[in-house]
């Protein structure tokens, strides 16, 4: 069963490879908050397969924690980024919540 | 396929010629170069509190590095080396003798015997032979605890004192109206 | 071998990072780089077997830290001016220093070796191998944290209120903002973050009390408690968090964490026993008294964890209610 | 190996293959809403089929390697949570993004990533 954890985990971390280098090269500072997204998510899975390659499943606590709190980092990057946002629509939504 | 034994035969095998033993030191202390450089390098204050931070890391991440036990886990005790043991408050005399004469190390006296017997528990494949529980000789090698607790309260503690940081950033900005230390210079401020 | 190899590619992930990091001018690259950093981190220290110290990394550096850092750059600047001139003389210090460091390594006992000194302390086998029978407690982590080292941890969580009385004390008076905070301006991710906000509660109080069994404890429920209240903070605004938890409240919840602790130990010195020996609550007169123990360190979390909690709401409080420069 | 361990393989290999294809569409994909698509593939099918696979290989562990039926139920319980989680989670960080990025008047066009980028710079 090895074999399977570790292809797998291999594969993950080629895929967290992919998503580092879009973070770094942007162009856009979207791109690099989609990068760093899914950079959270398949850190979340690699976590998991390291739990089951090391024989220790019950870890799985810390990727629900990376799964929070990545979740947590995008919404504060998109609140607090000064994004060119309509004022009187701002407003209005001040109200609705 | 067995890795665990692969490593850690190694590792033994390493540990007298200093061959790739302290690799992993040597990738760290790199790590804290990178850290250094980008705090003193950097005129812009953030920039300077992230290279802290991962200056923080790296310092961190050596001193876990020092506890790790190679043919270890974490320092939870698996369910074998948990005795049922009496919830009534009352303490067995007995077994309390019993556990003094332990084996004192977090691993068995001979290194041999203990990567076989690490290799037994942590092989995924093969049946676990659960051990008597009440005796305090453990088949399973567990990391050392003691760097965890440590670190793990540094943690805490810096990013506290980042926010400290972060604060006086936020009030030199209102105060100056610039995050850059060179402007600062320019301005007289700092010298 | 495989695992090797996996610790070397996250090694060189962190290389990549740092550099990339280095060379940005764009302060928000850098912070959201600084995110992933401590992700890639904390996935090394799991497989260095440090469960709890993964799980305060992630909790703090990746979640506060990015959150505390992207408000910053919201107050000041998100760009970083261009350097005047290439300097020599820090790349000079920090190869110096590395390269220091790298000598001494040599001297180190190798990377995992069982027969290092650090590992034949008594100490640290008297932890490993009698922490259960002392507090059935399987997570010896927990033990040594709140209980064995517990001075340690007082000390520690008063850093943590010292901190946050210091930012208090340097943000305190709220200036009034010009441009108020914006709202997220999305009524998905509004009631997404609702939808979440419940589970997230009832999971910080999972790793709260099960931090005895498995990774977790008060550093980090506390941590996901303030969390939280953080998300709630950013899809509505600030303000909002303040009618449900008004921040005269909480700052008092920054000492009264720590009061709790230290009460803990106090109260063992009236029933006779030394400060936090935790062997005399609930006893009589046995030594290692398990049910002692156990309730003294459900005590002593409770209060870590209650500081540690509203040290970093406060920290949010205080730099999201602050208006722009 | 047993059914359970070569289904739960079958699971987690397609789960990671669909998350390195996500990944190249990441990489290789010309502007901002291509990647997005690229980047929601393996934010929920690949997670999706990676749980999924653990799943099944926990229902394979067996007492004698040291899980009891309750561990198990625990293991198979949060596995589900970090699903539910990442389902919920990663849709919404990713419609407030493509959001925001159309707010922000990033266009489609394969050339606008040259414009985008000086427009990052100059912000």
């Amino acid at each position: 069963m090895e074999i399977v954890y570790s292809i797998s985990a291999f594969g993950i971390l080629f895929s967290m490879m992919l998503a580092l280098i879009r973070a770094a090269q942007g162009p856009t500072v979207f791109d690099r908050i989609l990068a760093v997204n899914m950079f959270g998510t398949m850190t979340v899975l690699f976590i998991g397969v390291v739990g089951y390659l090391t024989n220790r499943p019950d870890f799985l606590d810390i990727a629900l924690v990376y799964a929070l709190m990545n979740f947590i980092a995008i919404i504060a990057v998109l609140r607090y980024r000064d994004f060119s946002v309509d004022p009187a629509e701002e407003a209005e939504n001040h109200e609705h919540s | 396929m067995n890795f665990i034994i692969a490593a850690s035969s190694a590792t033994h095998d390493a540990s007298t010629i200093g061959g790739h033993g302290t690799f992993h030191y040597i990738l760290i202390m790199a790590l804290m170069m990178t850290g250094i450089y980008l705090i003193l390098s950097r005129s812009n204050m953030i920039k300077s509190i992230i290279g802290l931070n991962l200056f923080q890391v790296a310092v961190i991440m050596f001193y876990v590095s020092m506890g790790k036990v190679e043919p270890g886990t974490a320092p939870i005790l698996m369910a074998e080396d948990v005795p049922h043991a009496e919830h009534d408050g009352h303490h067995d005399e007995a077994h309390d003798a019993d556990s003094h004469d332990a084996p004192p190390a977090a691993h068995s006296p001979d290194p041999k015997k203990d990567v076989e017997l690490g290799a037994h528990t942590l092989d995924h494949s093969k049946k676990v032979t659960v051990g008597p529980t009440t005796s305090k000789v453990s088949k399973i090698t567990y990391s050392n605890p003691l760097p965890h607790v440590l670190m793990l309260t540094a943690i805490v503690v810096g990013v506290a004192t980042t926010a400290l940081a972060l604060s006086l950033v936020v009030r030199i900005n209102e105060h100056y109206g610039t995050i850059e230390e060179d402007e600062l210079e320019d301005k007289g401020v700092l010298i | 071998m495989i695992i090797h190899g996996i610790t070397i590619i996250l090694f060189l992930f962190l290389y990549v990072i740092a550099i990339v990091i280095g060379r940005s001018r764009n302060l928000f690259a850098a912070v959201m780089l600084s995110g992933i950093f401590s992700l890639i981190s904390a996935c090394l220290f799991v497989i260095m077997d440090a469960v709890d110290v993964a799980f305060t990394e992630a909790a703090v550096g990746a979640g506060v830290s990015t959150v505390l850092m992207m408000i910053v750059l919201n107050l000041t600047s998100d760009r970083e001016s261009p350097p005047v001139q290439p300097k020599v003389f820090p790349l000079l210090v920090a190869l110096l220093t590395g390269g220091v460091l790298i000598y001494a390594t040599k001297d180190m006992p190798a990377f995992g070796d069982p027969e290092a000194l650090i590992h034949q302390s008594q100490t640290t086998n008297h932890y490993l191998w009698h922490s259960f029978e002392e507090s059935h407690i399987p997570n010896v982590v927990t033990t040594v944290l709140a209980s064995y080292r517990g001075y340690d941890t007082l000390g520690e969580t008063t850093v943590v209120f010292t901190a946050a009385v210091a930012v208090m004390l340097l943000l305190g008076h709220v200036r009034e903002s010009e441009t108020p905070p914006k709202l997220i301006n999305d009524p998905i991710a509004l009631v997404g973050a609702k939808m979440l906000i419940p589970y997230i509660l009832l999971f910080a109080l999972y790793v709260q009390f099960h931090g005895d069994f498995g990774p977790g404890g008060g550093f980090q429920a506390g941590v996901m408690f303030a969390a939280a209240f953080v998300l709630h903070g950013m899809v509505l605004s600030p303000k909002h968090t303040l009618k449900a938890a008004p921040a005269l409240i909480i700052e008092k919840l920054v000492a009264l964490g720590v009061l709790l602790y230290a009460a803990v130990g106090i109260y063992c010195l009236f029933k006779g026993g030394n400060f936090l020996e935790y062997d005399v609550l609930l006893s009589h007169g046995e030594k290692p008294n398990p049910h002692g123990q156990h309730i003294g360190i459900l005590l002593v979390e409770a209060g870590v964890g209650l500081t540690v909690f509203a040290a970093m709401l406060t920290l949010f409080y205080k730099f999201a209610l602050r208006g722009k420069a | 190996m047993s059914i359970l361990e070569i289904i739960g393989s079958v699971f987690l290999l397609s789960g990671t293959l669909v998350c390195i294809i996500g990944g190249i569409g990441i990489v290789r994909f010309p502007n901002f809403f291509a990647r997005i698509h690229a980047a929601s593939v393996p934010d929920t099918l690949g997670a999706g089929l990676c749980l999924l696979g653990m799943v099944v290989l926990t229902c394979g562990l067996s007492p004698e390697q040291g899980y009891d039926a309750k561990l198990i139920a625990l293991i198979i319980v949060k596995l589900v949570s970090i699903g539910i989680f990442i389902f919920v989670t990663s849709p919404i960080s990713g419609h407030a993004l493509a959001k925001s990025a159309y707010r922000d008047g990033l266009g489609v066009e394969p050339e606008d990533d040259a414009k985008s980028q000086t427009q990052e710079g100059a912000s």
